[in-house]
């Protein structure tokens, strides 16, 4: 008797639980820091931390096409040749080695795609930075590594983050600052992002969506 | 003091109901009809409980509970996960609107109701239970079993009542 | 004549009933094949379809719905009878129903299966189906809950799993009769699990009397609602021939309607194969045949109603598509579909007909064959003769994969029900008994009080 | 959102669209087809084909009515009297008509298909589980499913043509519904360039496919909310109004000089398409 009665109280817990866990929360960020996507093993394994946290190289150095195109691309070879070509104090270190072999060979590194998008899926690189580097004047590694993790403590780069629809949209239904020249929101736009109008907060900060219409996203 | 079961079989309810009406009258030491005597029976039958004595079922209510919470369930879930999930338009509606979700939270009411109420079931019905200790096939076949819960002591006047309503058969639970 | 022999001992209805279980006439084994055999087509088109993709089945651009759709609204209209039959004349305390009530639901289990099924052979990328179901997911979104079929998918799983319950809740006492009388094996195994211990207490009976109750007073609504969102795929639309306020009633009754003419049919293999003379009665066939003729007649007056409607009605588009169907390429479907609807179920007015069993037989197969190609030409017509006049030089004919599957989906039906009715004892034991039981007394009350001369005596 | 701001915002999920309470801001996309200009060339379906990655479905497919035509030029002949009735020959080119009120959308069962609050009726293909219940419920008749895995399909793409694709679009496999949508990789990556440069859009910016194509410039597309663009122009001088089901035209006794109409308005879906009668007649 009591088991069923215990049965009861646990199943409608369960439907309780349910019905306010999926109204109430949107997901955050189900995958934790050390759950990483999978090894990729490169031709060359690139010290992103010698680069972006010794040197301090803005990313967008070598990722020259994230602030004006869709894509971020890879660096070509040259870019690295550019410098390594006069930093004489590692160029008998093997993996500068094998970069001078495909120097030498004319040939492009084979890097291998590390955040892998599905090919339905329209993400653009360009309005990101724009956004939030350009306007919103955060950090470049802050910026990048919303999407792309503390890329500056790798090696090789590994997904750090989920990338589904759930993590994008959660992050586009968050109110972020507008500032007040520029750039988003034009005329009520973010009116219809998120049903609402922009949010005018205490210290007077207007803040808006991302926006939310399927088409943006998927192709 | 042990307690011993005894089963006696009847064929018609006739005789089943004198039975019982004569183990409410009598007075034995460590025998109580109301606690201690279960009537059995094939079929359902109103007059078994005529006999047995009016006991309240509280299935109902768990009807009406699991009906309220699969109905209430539906309508926030729907309501909330419209507007959550990052509000769209479709086809000039609201973004939440009413009759759709009155469809679903009716079904969900429905669903609800159904389901906590065979929970209900179970639960008041004491189901699902190990069979009691003296179990006879022709309970379930055409014959009224009374199952007393006795001390000893009390067993052999309760088997003198039983055979004198013709009794087709008494098993005893053998004794300690 | 008595719908049931009132003298008939509860032993000999245990040991009948059992018998049902284990040795069935030779037919069993033949109607079995013949099943499987089907169940076999259906899976070879299947796999066919959904490896070429459905283009296979012979659709074309404006008729995206075929024979699935039609044949899935089929078999949803046939599970709404053992709903009407269990739970409606249990409220009505017809006891006639009784002896048959088990099978009706059994059958409106196996049909809601049925068409469950053709959900997944409709769809496009049936692999993808889970976007349907609303729960938390990592792509935060939910299906769109203002589409009636989602209001499908949730009225049938609500109706289906409920019509389960009801089932087996309906079932408990007669598993432990099963479970008391079988050889050991695994059959016995399988009763006494499900058999749930139960005993017949007072106590058991009381709240199992209830419950059954509530579920029957919650099956009634649910049917009417399921089948009345069926409808609501097609009213809430636009289209013409679809967009008709009548809809949600007519489909009901329709609905009630194959149902019955189903009854009627499994009730005459039933009571041949299982040998259930003694407790499927001509009287009781005859009171279901009668049941089918009022509703004949209420499906014949809203089917009149809706061509009324179109008909005077201001919609030129859906007396265009009515006119359709009447001269058009579906008009020898939609003439016998009126005939086998409207014209065929005056056979059962006829009093010898009434229990007839050849003739009901061959009557209640051309009534399901109106009924299926009722929902055949609500679906068909509306697509090659729309609004859009770049629609209506268009004609499409199912292509064998098509047929094959809705062919094989009546295999399906056959093989749930057949081995149902072999595992599970289809004449519900204690509700004979009790039927048996109340005739008795009532019998013995008015000879009692000398208004009938005696004609019977009581089984104990 | 949760269910707390889910109630407080309450009202703001009630809005109906698209009545005037929250008014398309600042792009509302539509279309003026002038039926005069368009001579049945086909082109604008061609482009289209190129433009979109449509499989070509070949004749048999065709036979079959399985044709994936998201433009489609529709012949209608007006023989009355003629001498010859090939002179009466009319064009009317068909796509998908964006409806504000599209009676597709509130069918799918997954939400594939949605209203941007630029005024597309979006279609999400991975989204689409194929249910056809929005092609069952389009009054214009204009999506169209990919009855058979076309990718796959040898004469459909040979395999130097794959070259050929365009990588904005996704190419559809078996199983999944599509149409027309006004190009929306075009409107896109232009609202990505006004964004970044801090503006609005112009009138043409953004071009689609078919009025590109078209060599009697009969497709106009931009958006309905700029009073500079043509389209703008063109249903204003039409009296032709996004949330008015009927025309003034119509009303008016003894015909009228206005051309513009947009089908099937009675039935309430507030198309964004306006059509521009014709009026050359070709006999004379």
């Amino acid at each position: 008797m009591h088991r069923f009665l215990r049965l009861s109280v646990l199943l409608m817990g369960l439907f309780a639980a349910v019905g306010s866990y999926a109204a109430d929360a949107p997901q955050s960020e189900p995958m934790t820091e050390d759950d990483l996507g999978p090894a990729i093993e490169q031709p060359i394994e690139f010290p992103h931390v010698r680069h972006a946290k010794d040197m301090q190289i803005n990313c967008m150095y070598c990722h020259t096409y994230a602030r004006r195109s869709a894509v971020a691309g890879i660096p070509p070879l040259q870019k690295c040749i550019g410098c390594h070509n006069w930093i004489d104090s590692v160029k008998d270190k093997p993996r500068i080695k094998t970069l001078f072999e495909y120097w030498e060979a004319k040939k492009a590194i084979p890097w291998k795609k590390v955040h892998d998008l599905p090919d339905f899926v329209r993400f653009n690189h360009e309005r990101h930075i724009k956004r939030f580097y350009f306007q919103l004047n955060r950090p470049v590694q802050e910026v990048c590594g919303y999407c792309h993790g503390d890329v500056k403590e790798m090696t090789v780069a590994r997904r750090q983050k989920l990338l589904s629809m759930g993590w994008c949209v959660a992050c586009h239904q968050k109110d972020h600052p507008v500032t007040a020249e520029g750039g988003t929101p034009i005329g009520n736009q973010a009116y219809w992002y998120g049903m609402r109008k922009p949010l005018i907060d205490v210290s007077g900060i207007i803040k808006a969506k991302g926006p939310n219409d399927c088409s943006v996203c998927h192709k | 003091m042990s307690k011993r079961h005894l089963l006696a079989l009847f064929s018609n309810f006739d005789e089943a109901e004198a039975v019982v009406q004569e183990l409410r009258a009598v007075n034995l030491k460590g025998f109580d009809a109301d606690k201690d005597m279960i009537v059995k029976s094939p079929i359902e039958h109103p007059e078994v409980e005529e006999f047995v004595g009016d006991k309240p079922v509280y299935v109902q209510w768990f009807t009406l509970v699991g009906a309220l919470t699969g109905g209430l369930l539906a309508f926030t879930l729907i309501s909330a996960s419209q507007g959550n999930f990052f509000a769209q338009l479709k086809g000039g509606k609201p973004i939440v609107p009413f009759p759709p979700n009155f469809v679903l939270t009716y079904e969900m009411f429905i669903l609800g109701g159904v389901y906590i109420s065979v929970l209900g079931f179970l639960i008041c019905a004491g189901l699902p239970a190990r069979r009691s200790p003296l179990y006879s096939a022709k309970v379930s076949e055409d014959q009224i079993g009374i199952l007393v819960q006795a001390d000893e002591s009390a067993s052999s006047s309760l088997k003198s009542i039983f055979t004198k309503h013709q009794a087709l058969e008494i098993q005893e639970e053998a004794g300690k | 004549m008595n719908d049931i022999r009132e003298d008939i001992a509860w032993a000999k209805i245990n040991k009948d009933v059992l018998k049902s279980l284990e040795n069935p006439r030779k037919l069993f084994w033949v109607i079995l094949l013949i099943a499987i055999a089907a169940v076999g087509v259906a899976v070879g088109c299947e796999v066919y379809q959904y490896t070429v993709g459905l283009g296979v089945a012979n659709f074309s651009n404006p008729h995206v719905w075929g024979l699935y759709i039609a044949t899935f609204i089929f078999w949803i209209g046939m599970s709404h009878s053992g709903t009407l039959l269990s739970a409606i004349l249990h409220l009505m305390h017809a006891d006639w129903r009784k002896p048959i009530y088990r099978f009706a639901e059994a059958m409106t289990t196996f049909s809601l299966m049925t068409a469950g099924l053709f959900v997944a052979v409709h769809l496009g990328r049936v692999w993808q189906i889970y976007y349907a179901l609303p729960y938390p997911n990592g792509r935060q979104v939910w299906p769109n809950f203002q589409s009636p079929l989602l209001w499908d998918a949730m009225a049938i799983f609500t109706y289906l799993s409920s019509s389960i319950l009801f089932l087996y809740v309906g079932m408990i006492p007669d598993l432990a009769i099963c479970r008391d009388n079988m050889n050991p094996g695994w059959r016995r195994k399988l009763y006494t699990v499900l058999a749930l211990g139960w005993e017949g207490t007072d106590r058991q009976w009381r709240n199992f009397r209830v419950t059954y109750l509530t579920i029957a007073c919650f099956l009634i609504p649910l049917a009417v609602s399921v089948h009345s969102i069926v409808a609501s795929d097609f009213a809430m639309s636009q289209q013409p021939g679809w967009h008709i306020t009548s809809f949600p009633p007519y489909f009901v009754a329709g609905a009630l309607y194959s149902g019955c003419a189903a009854i009627i049919t499994l009730f005459i293999i039933l009571r041949y194969v299982f040998k259930f003379e003694e407790y499927m009665t001509l009287p009781i066939l005859k009171k279901i045949v009668r049941l089918t003729f009022a509703i004949a007649m209420v499906w014949t007056y809203l089917n009149l109603i809706e061509y009324a409607a179109v008909w005077y009605g201001h919609d030129q588009a859906s007396k265009d598509v009515l006119i359709q169907k009447m001269v058009g390429p579906y008009a020898p479907f939609w003439w016998t579909m009126n005939i086998c609807g409207s014209v065929v179920p005056f056979i059962m007015f006829f009093k010898r007909f009434q229990t007839h069993i050849p003739v009901l037989f061959a009557v209640s197969l051309l009534l399901n064959l109106g009924m299926w190609l009722e929902r055949w030409m609500i679906v068909a017509p509306t697509f090659s003769h729309g609004y859009y006049p770049w629609t209506w030089d268009h004609d499409q004919w199912p292509s064998l994969v098509q047929w094959g599957i809705v062919f094989g989906s009546f295999g399906w039906f056959t093989l749930l029900f057949m081995v149902f009715c072999k595992v599970f004892p289809s004449v519900s034991m204690y509700e004979v008994k009790e039927m048996v039981y109340h005739r008795s007394q009532a019998t013995k009350k008015l000879e009692a009080t000398g208004k009938l001369a005696a004609s019977g005596k009581g089984a104990h | 959102m949760s269910v707390t701001s889910l109630l407080e915002n309450y009202s703001e999920f009630r809005h109906f669209h698209p009545v005037d309470d929250v008014p398309h801001n600042p792009y509302k996309w539509a279309m003026s087809i002038d039926l005069d200009a368009c001579s049945g060339c086909n082109a604008c379906s061609v482009a289209c084909y190129a433009e979109n990655n449509l499989p070509v479905v070949g004749r048999e497919g065709f036979a079959h009515g399985q044709a994936m035509h998201w433009m489609r030029i529709e012949r209608y002949w007006d023989e009355d009297g003629r001498e010859f009735p090939d002179q009466g020959a009319q064009f009317l080119p068909m796509m998908c008509q964006q409806c504000e009120a599209a009676p597709c959308e509130t069918v799918c069962p997954v939400g594939a298909t949605n209203h941007t609050p630029d005024g597309i009726n979006s279609q999400i293909y991975n989204r689409c589980i194929g249910s056809r219940y929005c092609s069952a419920n389009c009054p214009y008749k204009v999506r169209y499913f990919n009855w058979y895995d076309y990718p796959t399909t040898d004469n459909v793409w040979p395999a130097e043509m794959n070259q050929q694709l365009n990588p904005d679009v996704t190419v559809r496999g078996k199983g999944v519904m599509e149409k027309c949508t006004f190009c929306i990789q075009r409107v896109t990556v232009a609202k990505n360039n006004a964004k970044n440069e801090g503006r609005l859009i112009h009138d043409g910016d953004v071009q689609t496919a078919c009025q590109q194509a078209c060599p009697t410039s009969a497709i106009s597309f931009g958006n309905l909310v700029d009073p500079e663009s043509k389209v703008y122009k063109q249903w204003k001088a039409q009296q032709v109004e996004l949330d008015k089901d009927a025309q003034i035209k119509d009303k008016e006794e003894g015909g009228s000089e206005l051309r513009g109409y947009r089908i099937f308005e009675e039935l309430r879906p507030y198309p964004s398409v306006m059509y521009l009668e014709r009026v050359r007649e070709s006999a004379v």
